[in-house]
């Protein structure tokens, strides 16, 4: 921890970086910091608790100001900033990337293949949380799918949480903000919100990681990731994709195999 | 479910113009008769239609839905017909996981020279989802707000 | 509101015998946004066509839509009329009525019903149509051929004779590719010099084409008339403007043992070299990775020896920029040598040979001066055993397509044999004999009958060395699967042809397709022959499959038809459905975020990056752009579009959207 | 007023004979690991062991998408069908914290301050509150530094304190309390003379709301706002939980000749919110929009409407996604 700290202050007070995206300590667990100066470096904190997703700050350029800044990052964070790289919204650059890795050093990456070197050790599995409900979802008949994801849908009320708290969601309208056609009705009401989750789904194809944030920051408690989540497992090993590891030639949605799946077309 | 012989599907195709909106039109041509259910709105190619529009297609009460275009390799454009099938492959994975009926869309490959298979693929459709019902499941929740009404099941 | 017209065609009797006509144009004329609704016999006929022409000026009408057969049959004739009315014609939309309702159902409430919705769908779609204009992009009259084989020369010889420039490239220090190479050709056996060299002389001496041999090309970039090429002169070391082309020292040059390439590796050449005697053009370049000065850094002879003082020992490879309207790809094939097939000895046996190697053989400009004799002594080879299909049609080998030459020029090469070895014998072992094409046949029977070739139907196992002879071990299918054993003294093997090495790379600098082969994929297999999918670039020849001399060379003519016809007008005139990224007001310039995953679903490469600059000329944003010139209105970008920044005109979102909704809101 | 004393027992008789009287009963109820309000038909489904429901009675009275009216055209002609506060269901509210209850009074502030609402107030006439003193609060709880309290009655029909015994101190305020007693007035019998106040929790107050509000007259261009609202997400998970938040949008829900015109939710912590068509957006800037929300329920609200718009409840806190902790940012402006 102290190595962050004064590694961040010195990024600070050098002048190599300007703002420092980390976490601090916050009413019940850690949440994002932004430093700007080494006082604030101060209050960096860096565990197993840091769960947010920063990489959803670096692309708001409100934020981050045109110079050169550096982020914290565990490796849920790492696997989003691959994603981001290559939907090309990050420029090496401006970007310096800190994590600290498993034997506690602190490890900065400056370029994109250093991080998905990295990022490549790391195995995505599910947690206990995923397994229980996921493995409760898998026994479902399609009917009582059908029930148990209109009940949560039925909570949601398009706070749009889910959507705010992705990396990957940076898109400066997004379709449901459309309404030359209003292709998903804005109001909350059940089947509108299902529309809504379906629809982030299939824009999660290809990219999602699994980071979890936007289960995280559902205020009502829906399990939204896991939609995605389970979206992820069934196609990345069909479609050939890591996530987090990214192809530069074009995502699952955006490329194509001679012998994908067709058996369902008739 | 118990099949309805009153019940007349609303069934809505999309197609590309290139191979199966030729191949309908192949139908017309040799006088094969199919059911009336089936409307087609034509797109530049399956690789153009969107997911969003078969989602809006239930929720407006659409009963069935046809996808379909060109054979693999015979894309007009050449992969709009492979980029539409992975987003098929996508999209019903999706749909199932939240329990959207999928058998209710019908994805298909028909040829410009396919004029019998379209007539085919129309009517074995509509029997289908004659035979599945209304969509009702779908249908019913589309109108609401709250989610009061259809939940609590009497 | 809008004004629509709306026109219904009884088609003679084709709709109106089973949809109830006048109720669709009444039922129509009630909806929102209709001001006109007629039905009529025939609308495509005179009458029928200025009904909608005075009711478009009587109504003041802002969208036509026409109930009647297929718009695949009328759209451009309605649209026309409209335009002729002073209607955007984009904003004339046709219901199907008679292909998809009237011919496919029988007569009844709800085949008039459909026929009701079928038009109110298009009502719905036509209230969303925006008035579009053509696309009109400039044309650079210029052409870019690559490959000088005979695809390219008749390429660029018909083009140039249309009066426009062409940049001819050519990889080797010669053009004539592989057709230089052919000792006679079938099926009238003349020599194959005897007719291409006068062509490959016209080339260079054409005043409309320009010839970069020792050249490739480095980039391709933009689009359909406005490309531009950069293309690599590859270092000849020799400076052609002085060079008279004396060959005083290719014969003193001391490296003389590097096989030759145009005998396919039978013969040698030198260092500095001119691939073969009747090269064009007829000037040495110096092989840099085998001369003596560049390996070891002495010899300089040839130096020496010009006079002239031609030698340029530190010339560099030189990028020069061409802009060019179009581009004719003529990049030829190459056959699979004999190390490729591990049962005939993976090459080890000298006198197991390619047919291009026998081709060599049999040439009088070859390393035997046109007598077929042994590599491994010399002598003449009194049994000679031919083997067609040697890799092709075996998908084992990862070749399952058919090389569409080897039954003609493996008859052709027995046909040689029993005319140069009067003695001789010689077995072809062959799985069909494939002889279409003109006088084809007749050649092959020629063969057999004439010049007793033995033909054995049969696959060879197995080819070994015993005894100084080559031992050809097969079967006769036609004899029920009998072993055949041969002891030959030369094995000839009509290896598959392949993609040019390279030709990938090329795929992707040029942004064509390709197939698992790594031949260019043509635009449509049986319509767009010579198109590829990149508009403005076109195929000739066996860059696009394996293909013999009168195709390749028809097919060279129809590409620079193709070509021709795209500089005979200065702009390109185009259907304007094509993908369009949004543009709003500042501070949003585009709902578009740039991240580009359009540019990778894209099959034409039409997606750019465009700079959204401040008025300080700093970087905003990047956003996608569309490429109209190379856009082909597939509209896959438009469904991939998360945020909904790209459409695309005609088929916009709003219309699609507008159709479903008619349809099941009643 | 009046203050009574009901036992254990007959709090569920009374309950019950709530819920046979036909109308519908919202309570607190644990689900999906979350406590929220829900329809309830017997008291063991109300839920127990909690501090707060994630959503506020706001959720409960006010749907997240109402249709204004709805129309449709026939042969040229429009028929435009009202809403109709008749349709509202008669609803009593169960177990509702004072904080909840009281932001009645900033809703209603604001949904009548021109003209009256006609669907807030069919909502409100329709709607009666029980609420229960708070025994227990937590740390982002803060009630009584915006002028209420754990035993604050306003906004509720009839005010329980709970007992040791499983009984309660029943306060009744309004004649929609007096109703519901009648419902069963027997069960309730004469004080017993406790006093509540010994029974609620003790909650000190965190901040000075004058203070806060003087600071907040000269805030408006401070830096504090970009400070604070950095990590802010921009989501709408504090303005749906709020009991005060009032924003809402109007959408059109057409279908071919037919449609209707709803009010749902909306929240000025969205970008959206203020864009004009133009691409022109007042509030272009997160820390704009964090200005907006504290300056208008700490400032605005109180000068123009005179009444705070936070009732302290403390579930902006608890729902945000990035810990945007309203009490620590008010405390820090106090400060300031």
């Amino acid at each position: 921890m102290k190595k962050l700290r004064d590694r961040a202050a010195e990024l600070l007070s050098q002048g190599v970086v300007s703002l420092v995206i980390g976490y601090e300590e916050g009413t019940k667990r850690p949440r994002p910091l932004f430093c700007r100066n080494s006082e604030g470096a101060e209050k960096l904190i860096f565990d197993s608790h840091c769960f947010h997703n920063l990489a959803v700050y670096i692309t708001k350029k409100e934020l981050v100001g045109k110079e050169r800044f550096a982020v914290t990052a565990p490796i849920s964070t790492l696997r989003s900033i691959m994603q981001l790289y290559v939907e090309n919204q990050l420029s090496e650059e401006k970007l310096l990337v800190i994590t600290v890795d498993l034997s506690g050093e602190l490890r900065e990456f400056t370029t994109f293949d250093e991080i998905a070197a990295y990022v490549a050790q790391f195995e995505l599995k599910r947690g206990e949380r995923e397994q229980e409900i996921l493995s409760k979802i898998e026994g479902m008949t399609r009917e009582e799918r059908w029930k148990f994801w209109m009940e949560e849908m039925s909570h949601c009320f398009k706070c749009y949480a889910c959507r705010s708290a992705c990396p990957l969601c940076y898109c400066s309208k997004c379709v449901v903000e459309v309404n030359r056609p209003q292709w998903i009705n804005p109001w909350p009401a059940p089947l509108a919100n299902m529309e809504w989750h379906i629809n982030r789904a299939m824009h999660m194809v290809g990219r999602c990681t699994a980071c979890g944030a936007c289960g995280d920051a559902c205020p009502v408690g829906i399990p939204v990731d896991l939609i995605t989540r389970k979206m992820m497992e069934d196609l990345a090993p069909e479609f050939g994709y890591v996530p987090g590891q990214p192809a530069k030639q074009g995502n699952a949605l955006s490329s194509w195999k001679l012998d994908d799946r067709e058996q369902f077309i008739r | 479910m118990s099949s309805n012989t009153d019940f007349e599907p609303k069934i809505i195709a999309f197609v590309c113009n290139w191979c199966t909106y030729a191949g309908a039109d192949l139908t017309g041509t040799s006088r094969l008769k199919y059911a009336t259910n089936v409307k087609i709105v034509r797109f530049p190619c399956t690789g153009r239609i969107d997911f969003l529009l078969l989602l809006k297609s239930f929720a407006q009460g659409a009963d069935g839905v046809i996808v379909s275009g060109c054979h693999p390799n015979d894309c007009h454009y050449t992969s709009g017909n492979f980029h539409a099938r992975r987003r098929w492959i996508a999209f019903r994975s999706i749909l199932d996981l939240m329990g959207v009926d999928i058998r209710r869309i019908q994805y298909s490959w028909v040829s410009a020279a396919e004029g019998s298979k379209w007539a085919d693929l129309v009517n074995n459709t509509v029997a289908d989802i004659r035979a599945l019902g209304p969509y009702a499941e779908y249908q019913k929740v589309a109108d609401y707000l709250e989610k009061e009404g259809y939940n609590e099941e009497a | 509101m809008s004004k629509i017209g709306v026109f219904i065609c009884h088609c003679g009797e084709n709709i109106s015998a089973t949809v109830d006509v006048e109720r669709v144009a009444r039922e129509i004329g009630g909806m929102e946004g209709v001001a006109h609704a007629i039905d009529y016999k025939y609308m495509c006929s005179d009458p029928g066509q200025t009904f909608i022409k005075e009711a478009v000026k009587k109504y003041g009408l802002d969208g036509v839509v026409v109930g009647a057969c297929s718009p695949r049959m009328h759209e451009p004739t309605f649209r026309r009329a409209c335009a002729e009315a002073g209607l955007n014609p984009y904003l004339c939309e046709m219901a199907n009525l008679r292909e998809h309702c009237s011919w496919v159902h029988e007569k009844s409430e709800e085949t008039t019903e459909k026929a009701i919705d079928l038009v109110k769908m298009m009502v719905e779609k036509v209230k969303k149509n925006k008035p579009l204009d053509s696309i009109k992009v400039p044309v650079t009259k210029r052409a870019l051929v690559i490959g000088g084989g005979i695809a390219g020369i008749q390429a660029s010889l018909d083009i140039a004779n249309t009066g426009h420039k062409v940049i001819l490239v050519e990889r080797d220090p010669s053009i004539g590719g592989h057709m230089s190479q052919l000792s006679e050709t079938f099926p009238t056996l003349d020599c194959s010099q005897c007719i291409l060299t006068p062509r490959m002389v016209e080339v260079a001496q054409h005043p409309n084409i320009k010839l970069y041999t020792y050249a490739e090309l480095e980039s391709l970039e933009g689009f359909i008339g406005n490309f531009k090429a950069k293309i690599r002169l590859k270092a000849k070391s020799v400076n052609y403007s002085t060079c008279t082309g004396c060959g005083a020292c290719i014969q003193k040059c001391p490296v003389k043992k590097i096989p030759s390439e145009f005998n396919a590796g039978l013969g040698t050449r030198t260092a500095i070299y001119v691939p073969f005697p009747q090269a064009v053009p007829n000037k040495p370049v110096i092989d840099r990775v085998n001369c003596n000065y560049y390996k070891r850094g002495a010899c300089k002879i040839c130096e020496k020896t010009c006079q002239v003082g031609s030698i340029e020992w530190d010339k560099e490879d030189e990028i020069i920029t061409e802009e060019v309207g179009a581009v004719v790809l003529a990049t030829g094939f190459d056959v699979k040598g004999t190390d490729f097939f591990p049962e005939y000895g993976y090459g080890q046996y000298k006198d197991v040979l390619t047919g291009l190697q026998f081709e060599r053989l049999a040439s009088a400009s070859g390393p035997t001066f046109g007598e077929i004799r042994r590599p491994s002594d010399g002598a003449i080879p009194k049994k000679i055993v031919f083997i067609a299909c040697a890799g092709s049609r075996d998908p084992a080998k990862g070749i399952p397509y058919c090389s569409k030459i080897c039954c003609m020029y493996t008859a052709k090469h027995a046909m040689l044999y029993q005319h140069k070895v009067h003695d001789g014998e010689s077995t072809v072992f062959y799985m069909d004999i494939r002889a279409g094409g003109k006088n084809y046949e007749e050649f092959v029977r020629r063969a057999i009958e004439e010049d007793t070739v033995n033909y054995v139907r049969g696959r060879v196992a197995r080819v070994y060395e015993k005894n100084g002879k080559l031992i050809v071990k097969g079967v006769d299918t036609l004899l029920g699967g009998e072993q055949v054993e041969i002891e030959a003294d030369m094995v000839v093997l009509a290896t598959a042809g392949v993609a040019n090495c390279g030709s990938e790379q090329l795929a992707q600098k040029l942004h064509v397709s390709y197939d698992p082969y790594h031949f260019f994929a043509e635009a449509h297999p049986k319509l767009k022959p010579v198109e590829t999918n990149t508009a403005g670039i076109f195929l000739a020849g066996a860059c696009q499959a394996p293909k013999d001399i009168p195709e390749t060379v028809g097919m060279a003519s129809g590409a620079a038809v193709k070509v021709a016809a795209l500089f005979s007008n200065d702009e390109l005139v185009r259907e304007p459905v094509v993908a369009v990224v949004n543009r709003l007001a500042p501070p949003l310039y585009s709902t578009c975020v740039g991240c580009f995953m359009c540019e990778t679903a894209c099959p034409y490469n039409a997606i750019e990056h465009e700079e959204i600059k401040g008025r300080d000329g700093s970087l905003i944003r990047t956003i996608a752009r569309v490429n109209q010139g190379l856009c082909q209105g597939c509209g896959t970008c438009v469904a991939f579009c998360r945020s909904k920044s790209i459409d695309i005109q005609g088929y916009t979102n709003e219309q699609v959207y507008a159709e479903v909704m008619s349809l099941l809101n009643d | 007023m009046e203050t009574k004393y009901i036992n254990k027992s007959g709090i569920e008789q009374w309950f019950n004979a709530i819920v046979s009287s036909g109308k519908r009963v919202f309570a607190p109820v644990n689900s999906r690991g979350q406590v929220d309000f829900k329809p309830v038909k017997k008291l063991s489904e109300v839920a127990d062991e909690y501090i707060q429901t994630t959503q506020s009675i706001k959720a409960s009275v006010y749907p997240k998408a109402e249709v204004l009216f709805s129309y449709e055209k026939v042969n040229g002609k429009v028929n435009l069908t009202d809403f109709d506060p008749e349709s509202v269901a008669e609803t009593v509210l169960w177990k509702v914290h004072p904080c909840d209850a009281a932001g009645f009074k900033p809703l209603s502030a604001i949904f009548n301050w021109d003209t009256a609402d006609k669907l807030h107030n069919a909502h409100l006439v329709k709607t009666s509150v029980i609420s229960f003193s708070c025994a227990a609060a937590d740390e982002s709880c803060f009630c009584t530094s915006v002028n209420g309290s754990p035993g604050n009655t306003a906004g509720s029909d009839i005010q329980l304190t709970m007992l040791p015994d499983g009984g309660a101190i029943a306060e009744i305020l309004t004649f929609k309390g007096e109703t519901l007693v009648a419902l069963m007035p027997n069960v309730f019998e004469a004080d017993k003379g406790e006093k509540k106040e010994k029974y609620l929790v003790d909650l000190p107050t965190r901040f000075n709301l004058e203070e806060v509000n003087a600071k907040l007259n000269k805030a408006f261009n401070s830096t504090v706002w970009k400070e604070q609202s950095e990590r802010c997400l921009g989501c709408g998970a504090c303005a749906f939980v709020c009991p005060t938040c009032a924003c809402f949008d109007i959408q059109e829900d057409a279908h071919g000749s037919k449609g209707r015109r709803i009010r749902c939710w909306d929240a000025c912590g969205f970008a959206m919110f203020t864009l004009h068509t133009s691409g022109h957006n007042p509030r272009e800037h997160q820390s704009q929009r964090w200005r907006q929300r504290i300056l208008h329920k700490f400032s605005y609200m109180p000068e123009r409407l005179s009444v705070v718009g936070c009732t302290g409840c403390g579930r902006c806190s608890r729902a945000c996604p990035v810990d945007m902790n309203i009490l620590e940012h008010i405390t820090s402006i106090a400060k300031q």
